[in-house]
């Protein structure tokens, strides 16, 4: 037994319908759901990575972060790389597109790699001269990472 | 804004309404350990058909808790041997919540509390003694 | 001393309360993609959670009713229902979140595989609440979460542009922000409830009854929630402000916890870190208590259970028997391999959604004269009360919408 | 009988037009036995209107909730017990010369 008056059910049912429905269209329009949009997105989000892995391996060259928290920093940005890796893979693009989803993806596997290596020299203990070049190497993708960015977002 | 309505005639009782006094409160033991919400009321002399003037007033007769509690919130009816009754005379005290004069482990309604207390809680260590 | 003790109740709630995991990751992420434009909501979520808190203690202490009996006795039984099983979604949700979080945060300290410290979490969270005193356990919790001072020393540290702070917190967007207004809008509302959630006011007044609270102790209470709250606010925007100083020029979003831990170590050394960890740690075991108990709170109180701490457990079965169920849920859904993080972020939105049954009780009863006597609240408060409950229903509609427009903030 | 078969009940008038529903249902108790006595009915027009009881009671406070509830329930009222016909498994009858009474509480 309900005490909703079937009117007042329909009424309801309406609204929430039209709410969805705006809502739906909305998120349509949006940029967070094209497919340009989401390459847009995997590339931020990896350059993001790629520099916190620059400056995990800056603090822990500097002895500034304890190691098991430059292990696990190191570790996420090379996971949520991966992520990035795979749904990049994935992707269903069209022509246009590939060209960019190629390229950011050629980066990303740069960024896993160079993060791997960091790992490896964190724990091993390099000198600071190839610390500072892994640095350098890490902001340098980061950065292209964010250009590519930028340039799916222009002409987006 | 048509006339304001007359008072009803006093009474010399405490006035409450069943459902904003009465119904959802929390009802306590004798020792003040939380026993259960009333879910429903049971009112005795009060039938279907017609009311004839010269009957005494129906009285609330027991607090009813438990399975009740469905029927509230999704409709239906439980049957009449499911109701798990605390009787009006056992209620000693009605502020804004009600306090019995009996303790919680006569009660039918705790049942399954003190099941869970002697099979389960009551087992793992420690669950017999004051937390320290 | 004794009175240093007596704030322990705001102070864990507060500290686990206001600065959890779920606060932990949003504040650090605000701060790494908008800097201080969104310090405001903080701010107004601060002021909202001292007015409700501090209600919901007074009902407490004059009535000894706790929050969920309370929405059960004002909203009856079906509209309680409703709430019941959104709170405590949301409850378990969170539990989940900060059950994780101490796995996260001990992975931090020792590198170890998160999936090997949930179960040693859980186990640790059912022991304290099984057999510690309420009062060593938020003491002990509420001190240990006082670490995380070590943000706004890092704050300092950093020797920050001041100046480009303050015109942060001025709505003048700092120069990288490329973000749009609905997933703007989409994270305020997050930042707002996450400081207004729920389980705070079911805690905080359970908390009260669980220390016999009377007349007598509302000055304290109301202490509690002045000095505890404002002080949860004030390290959340100093993990925004570290993350916006550190984070944000390097254009880094913050996704995990480990990034949060980055500005600390570039202030204060190694030593600054290892005193974040603690807090980090001490921060999300003291939420992980506060959601379980609150898990047993709101669902003996609608039911009328027996329930509190101060009893033994097997006093209070069925209380503690909710509790066991939700860590062990809680416990077995981490170790799928969900992210923490990513739960936390929904159920702060989540807990929008829920404020507005949560707070209408609270207000209306303070307000009656049954339950309070002369205690009822003055016209200060009602006004301002009105003007949450009006921001919490906006912020509640919105919340569904923004998240889908904004993809979830990404 | 138990409380929520007899709330929500519509109620008609003698002539068999609806009137309302049963919001609520009052009693007297009495200060010596305890025992709770059936006063009446409080009938609105809407069954939800009125769980928070602003209509019946004098607080006010916070002010635009109390208005806001007292104008939901508005048009409710109280019939005494012997005002009351029959009562039916579909809906309580009054009386042809029923009175309604305001729902304030003493």
């Amino acid at each position: 037994m309900s005490t909703i008056a079937p009117r007042a059910r329909g009424r309801r049912a309406a609204l929430a319908l039209v709410l969805t429905g705006v809502c739906l269209g909305t998120a349509g329009c949006s940029q967070a759901y094209s497919a340009s949009g989401r390459l847009a997105q995997a590339a931020s989000d990896a350059s993001a990575q790629t520099q916190t892995g620059a400056l995990t391996l800056r603090l822990s060259a500097t002895h500034r972060l304890p190691s098991p928290a430059t292990d696990t920093a190191l570790s996420d940005a090379i996971d949520k790389l991966g992520q990035d890796d795979s749904s990049l893979t994935s992707a269903d693009v069209s022509g246009g597109l590939e060209t960019a989803r190629t390229r950011i993806l050629s980066k990303v596997r740069t960024g896993e790699d160079l993060l791997a290596r960091a790992r490896h020299l964190t724990e091993a203990g390099a000198g600071q001269a190839t610390t500072d070049a892994l640095v350098r190497q890490l902001q340098v993708t980061a950065k292209q990472l964010a250009a590519l960015q930028k340039q799916l977002q222009g002409s987006g | 804004m048509t006339d304001p309505l007359p008072q009803a005639p006093s009474v010399d009782a405490r006035v409450v309404d069943a459902r904003l006094h009465l119904l959802d409160r929390q009802v306590l033991d004798v020792e003040g350990d939380p026993v259960a919400t009333v879910d429903d009321l049971e009112i005795a002399d009060l039938q279907y058909g017609e009311r004839l003037p010269d009957r005494p007033a129906p009285t609330i007769s027991a607090l009813i808790s438990g399975p009740i509690l469905t029927t509230r919130l999704f409709g239906g009816r439980t049957p009449p041997g499911r109701l798990q009754k605390i009787g009006w005379d056992l209620v000693a005290d009605l502020d804004i919540v009600f306090t019995l004069e009996v303790k919680s482990e006569s009660l039918e309604v705790t049942w399954f509390e003190r099941w869970l207390a002697s099979r389960v809680i009551g087992r793992i260590p420690g669950g017999d003694h004051d937390p320290e | 001393m004794k009175a240093v003790l007596g704030l322990a109740l705001g102070v864990l709630t507060a500290i686990g309360g206001f600065v959890d995991i779920g606060d932990l990751v949003t504040s650090s992420v605000v701060g790494s993609r908008f800097g201080l434009t969104l310090a405001w909501v903080i701010i107004i979520g601060v002021v909202g959670i001292c007015l409700f808190a501090q209600m919901s203690g007074r009902v407490a202490a004059i009535s000894g009713r706790a929050t969920f009996e309370i929405i059960r006795e004002r909203l009856g039984a079906r509209v309680g229902f409703a709430n019941l099983v959104a709170s405590f979604l949301i409850n378990l949700m969170t539990l989940t979140a900060e059950v994780g979080g101490i796995a996260l945060s001990l992975q931090l300290a020792t590198s170890l595989q998160p999936t090997l410290w949930i179960p040693v979490a859980a186990i640790a969270v059912w022991l304290v609440i099984w057999r510690v005193k309420f009062s060593i356990l938020e003491n002990v919790t509420g001190l240990l979460g006082l670490a995380l001072i070590v943000f706004a020393v890092a704050v300092f540290l950093l020797h920050p542009d001041w100046q480009s702070l303050g015109g942060q917190l001025l709505l003048q967007s700092p120069s990288q922000g490329s973000e749009t207004p609905a997933t703007y809008w989409y994270f305020a509302i997050a930042l707002f409830g996450s400081a207004m959630t729920p389980y705070e006011v079911f805690f905080f007044s359970s908390g009260a009854v669980e220390e016999h609270w009377t007349r007598k102790d509302l000055g304290q209470s109301r202490v509690n929630v002045l000095v505890g709250f404002p002080l949860g606010a004030l390290l959340s925007i100093a993990i925004s402000v570290t993350a916006a100083i550190v984070l944000l020029p390097h254009q880094i979003q913050v996704t995990s916890l480990s990034q949060v831990l980055l500005p600390v170590a570039q202030a204060g050394g190694t030593i600054a870190a290892i005193v974040a960890l603690l807090g980090f740690v001490a921060a999300t075991f003291g939420a992980a208590l506060e959601t379980t108990l609150s898990s047993g709170y709101s669902l003996a109180q609608y039911f009328g259970w027996s329930w509190g701490k101060f009893r033994r457990p097997a006093k209070a079965a069925r209380f503690h028997l909710t509790m066991i169920i939700c860590l062990v849920v809680g416990a077995g859904v981490l170790l799928t391999g969900v992210d923490p993080v990513q739960i936390t972020e929904y159920s702060v939105v989540f807990s929008a959604i829920a404020l507005p049954l949560t707070y209408l009780p609270i207000l209306i009863v303070a307000n009656d004269r049954d339950y309070m006597g002369d205690k009822v609240n003055g016209r200060v408060t009602n006004f301002f009360g009105l003007v949450f409950l009006v921001i919490i229903v906006i912020a509640s509609v919105a919340a569904i919408p923004l998240m889908i427009i904004s993809a979830a903030g990404s | 009988m138990i409380l929520s078969e007899l709330l929500q009940l519509p109620v008609l008038d003698a002539v068999g037009t609806r009137i309302g529903v049963v919001t609520d249902v009052r009693f007297a108790l009495d200060h010596d036995s305890g025992d709770a006595h059936m006063l009446g009915v409080l009938i609105g027009r809407r069954s939800r209107a009125t769980f928070l009881g602003y209509e019946r009671k004098t607080e006010t406070a916070p002010a635009l909730i109390a208005r806001f509830l007292r104008w939901r329930a508005r048009g409710s009222f109280l019939v005494l017990l012997d005002d009351v016909r029959s009562i039916e498994p579909d809906g309580v009858r009054l009386r042809t010369d029923y009175r309604r009474y305001s729902p304030e509480l003493p």
